[in-house]
């Protein structure tokens, strides 16, 4: 395992001191595991939070600080915080106004975020969630788990983090939340898997193959393909994300992450080959990031996510935004 | 072999301290298990769990409390989907138990139908989903039954625990339809559950516990 | 080789056209390899251009932009671009005050800049080169091609680009530049070479050794050393880089950069040892950047940057930038 | 045997069709070289460079003016650091050459000289600095010193191919000064620099094409 870390088993503690010592615009709480804003937000308006595994920065603590997170609670490596240490986020950060709860879909998450919300609940604070799920790679019925949550979480909190910003209330950001959850949606695909600290080598993708529909915990994906190169897969990207999308006039903000191993340059060749894909389309490209958002260690993979976004969506975008990750006009 | 005629707060204590000794031993068989469906923490995050079980310096005067003071712990150590399980089961079984020192056949068949219900409804995973439910419901209702027919501690526990361990085995050939493992599809096919083994080592170390004490 | 691009030899031009895609503030000119700012600079101020090979995205595109570079000059992979580019880059972007040249110093950088200015005064052009040479992996003399130019100009672009921006002369520029130059050093180190596309397997680096004193360009380090973990290796990268520079009461502008193939939470990790050992020898950290700015393809590697900055430099480091990879108050 | 007497420009064009080949050809030993010890990019530097001289579509009518021509082609589609050295010393050897339809012997050995002046001003390299410098030098010097002499065109160009070859034998032993192979320090020892090994394509090229044109 070749990994810049001391013992495997203080990586995210050491990993959120750098992030400290990196950030002055960001309190964190060692013990707890909690990265809040230095400066809290205006009270009166909605807390929002979120949290989960490590291994996916910089997801979510490098999404916290000015018109967006409140604060991040940080779980080990792959491994939902627990409930009391979400309670103590939410408790810090509740003005008054109520605090959302942005929880990717993963049955630890779920339930980990369900108990620290009943907690809260019972101590008068007014707690919503929204389930972030976006991975068209999973089947969504009654009967199973659900579709994963991944890089849609990056644009939610970013929309909603500017709307909370403004005042808008709880019951505004839920409904505002769900309708980001109903009209955005997310594929990945890797070429490798990614090496967990303490787990010995991983599976090995043989070279010209690819997994598709990869998850970001190093779980596999759901069908091994031949790689054909980028311009294939931006194709199969695009198809599958938008093959579950409603028909919509709107925009899109389209995201294109890296999984933590992959260089720039070819995320660049892989949106090149994405963009023209989506035109071909008739989707029109609103916003765009491309870059390592929500990662999988080092995972060496790309997904795609692509939201379609009205014009409160874009204008609440637009807004300046201040964290480690996501900076803009502030 | 003489056994214990009840679960006193000692046998609960010396049940998770067996369960805890468990997990320490048999974590790489977790690990393993869960790598091959899931993301491969299962035996690090109840080893987590259940030393920090272990380790408490206070313990409850009452099953309840003394429950409900394992359930938090698991709650708040464990994290991942088998915190808030393991959690609530503990939290349940001591509302279900009641502030008493300890409890008798009937008593425990109550406390773990409770701490069942307590966990579906938490994860809403049906048997069959291939999670540590296909487990944990056959040794509830098999301890239940050999209860109702008024089968001692010893062997409502041990008919409990074989259960588990059929249930564990029948997880094997389910395509999973909750947690982690079920983004695998097809691909689930063919491997034990690994929350279905943990629930085993729970059975297992429940026997012991109520054997050593008698 | 795993690598999202389709025929290598596009692999430039691909990633340039994802470039473009993604960033409608960017104007490519995609025959000549030429990324400029959509929107041109004030006239009457100095153009500030850079360039180099590819394959160390970011930098030089990603730094185009408001408040940081007026254009870059993109190279093959690895290779210098051709001076007939830079004079054309150089030509569109002087609005009379004259260009400054931020050259990375590698004798073909230097070489093809160098043809480049000759060309350009011979059309009249003011244009005044500063070659930046930081990485204290590489002896300085006469007799040498003296040190590389590695993470500083990312640096150095940003504080030259903003000055010129404010509309300060070719020659203040140049002395601004020259004090950078003089005051800012890096260090780098690897765990693994990078896979550079139609070359081959690269070199592998056995686990439990690193490359240190690595260069971004695939060539080995300056020895092979035991890599005893992250704690260790921030510790020699922060003594190589001090004891090479001057001793000043300044406090430091601090940058650790990825070399493309590094997940987050590691730098993370290195960058809080790197904080703690900075800060025991007495040097306060002003400003700080952790993530990939000048990479080497897919390498796992890491290298400190360190430039001790006066009140003017760190003034405008925070003045407002807006690129792809930089963005601030704007 | 016989050769041309002069260099026309005819000789000047066969002589780079010739070089182009012959990197094409072996643009793998010099991908190997300069992996060793550089980037491993400067076989296909060279390649994409001189495909570009062969490829040109119009040609000068003067010694100088297609000499400048081959060197701006290099200079503008090579890169690196091989593209501004080779493609100055063309448009030195051009300027040198001056607006003439051949060059006789001692005209050749003063294009030549003005050539590695301008590498050597470009480049700023030393002999012994292990750079292409090692075999372009000692080749001017063989020429010249072969002209002085009063020798044919064929024998100067031979005795300068022979010292390219042998200057280029010389840097295996050297530590590397210049360019990025300086980089590795004492790891550059032992290996034969890339541009020396160009180079003597060069001058293998340059017989060539005085002899095929005979
Ligand atoms: N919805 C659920 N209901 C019951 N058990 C579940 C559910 N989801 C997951 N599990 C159990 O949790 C186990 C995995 O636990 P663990 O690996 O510790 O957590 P995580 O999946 O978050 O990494 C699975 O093997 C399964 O038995
Ligand atoms: N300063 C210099 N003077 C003369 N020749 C040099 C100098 N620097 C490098 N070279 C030559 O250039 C060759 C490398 O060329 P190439 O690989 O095409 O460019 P790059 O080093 O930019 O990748 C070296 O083998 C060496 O002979
Ligand atoms: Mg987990
Ligand atoms: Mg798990
Ligand atoms: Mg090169
Ligand atoms: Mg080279």
């Amino acid at each position: 395992m070749r990994k810049f870390m001391d013992d495997p088993d203080d990586l995210v503690a050491d990993a959120l001191r750098g992030l400290a010592a990196a950030h002055p615009e960001l309190r964190v709480d060692h013990a707890a595991g909690i990265v809040y804003r230095a400066e809290p937000a205006r009270p009166g308006t909605v807390g929002v939070i979120s949290g989960g595994g490590s291994g996916h920065e910089p997801l979510h603590a490098g999404f916290v600080g000015l018109g967006m997170l409140d604060a991040a609670v940080v779980g080990p490596l792959f491994t939902s915080p627990t409930p009391d240490r979400i309670l103590e986020a939410t408790t810090n950060v509740d003005s008054g106004a109520g605090v959302l709860h942005i929880v990717k879909n993963y049955t630890g998450d779920v339930m980990n975020f369900d108990m620290a919300a009943e907690f809260a609940a019972a101590s008068g604070i007014d707690v919503r969630a929204v389930v972030v799920e976006d991975d068209v790679a999973v089947e969504d019925s009654l009967h199973t788990a659900g579709r994963r949550g991944t890089g849609l979480t990056v644009i939610l909190e970013k929309i909603v983090g500017a709307a909370a910003g403004e005042g808008r209330s709880l019951d505004d950001l839920v409904a505002l939340a769900q309708r980001i959850v109903a009209h955005g949606r997310s594929m990945g695909a890797a070429l490798s898997s990614c090496s967990v600290p303490g787990h010995g080598e991983p599976a090995v993708i043989p070279e010209g193959e690819m997994e598709f529909g990869v998850g970001i915990h190093g779980e596999p994906g759901r069908s091994r393909l031949p790689f054909r190169g980028a311009r294939d897969l931006a194709a199969r990207l695009v198809d599958s994300v938008v093959h579950e999308l409603e028909t919509s006039d709107d925009p899109a903000i389209v995201m294109l992450s890296g999984l933590g191993g992959t260089p720039l340059i070819e995320l660049h060749v892989v949106y090149g080959h994405v963009a023209r894909e989506l035109e071909s389309r008739g989707i029109a490209v609103a916003r765009s990031l491309v870059g390592d958002y929500v990662t999988s260690l080092d995972m060496i993979g790309c997904a795609l996510t692509v939201l379609r976004a009205d014009d409160d969506m874009i204008g609440l975008w637009d807004a300046p935004v201040r964290t480690p990750a996501l900076r803009w006009k502030a | 072999m003489t056994t214990a005629d009840a679960l006193s707060i000692e046998v609960l204590v010396d049940w998770l301290a067996r369960f805890a000794a468990r997990v320490a031993r048999d974590r790489v068989e977790l690990t393993e298990l869960d790598t091959a469906i899931g993301d491969g923490d299962h035996g690090a995050n109840l080893a987590r769990g259940t030393a920090a079980v272990a380790d408490r310096s206070e313990h409850g005067d009452t099953v309840e409390a003394e429950a409900k003071s394992i359930g938090m712990t698991l709650v708040t150590t464990v994290g991942g989907a088998s915190g808030p399980l393991f959690g609530t089961f503990f939290l349940r079984f001591g509302v279900a138990a009641g502030p008493v020192t300890s409890l008798d056949t009937r008593g425990v068949a109550l406390a773990l139908r409770a701490g069942l219900d307590g966990v579906v409804e938490r994860g809403r995973a049906e048997r069959g989903d291939k999670t540590l439910v296909d487990a944990l419901a056959p040794a509830v209702d098999a301890f239940e039954e050999r209860a109702a027919a008024g089968d001692d501690l010893d062997s409502c526990a041990s008919a409990a625990r074989e259960a588990a361990r059929r249930g564990r085995d029948e997880t094997a050939p389910l395509l999973a339809r909750k947690g982690r493992a079920s983004y695998l599809g097809e691909r689930s096919i063919g491997h034990v559950d690994p929350g279905a083994q943990s629930t085993t080592y729970l059975f297992d170390a429940l026997v012991d516990a109520l054997r050593d004490d008698a």
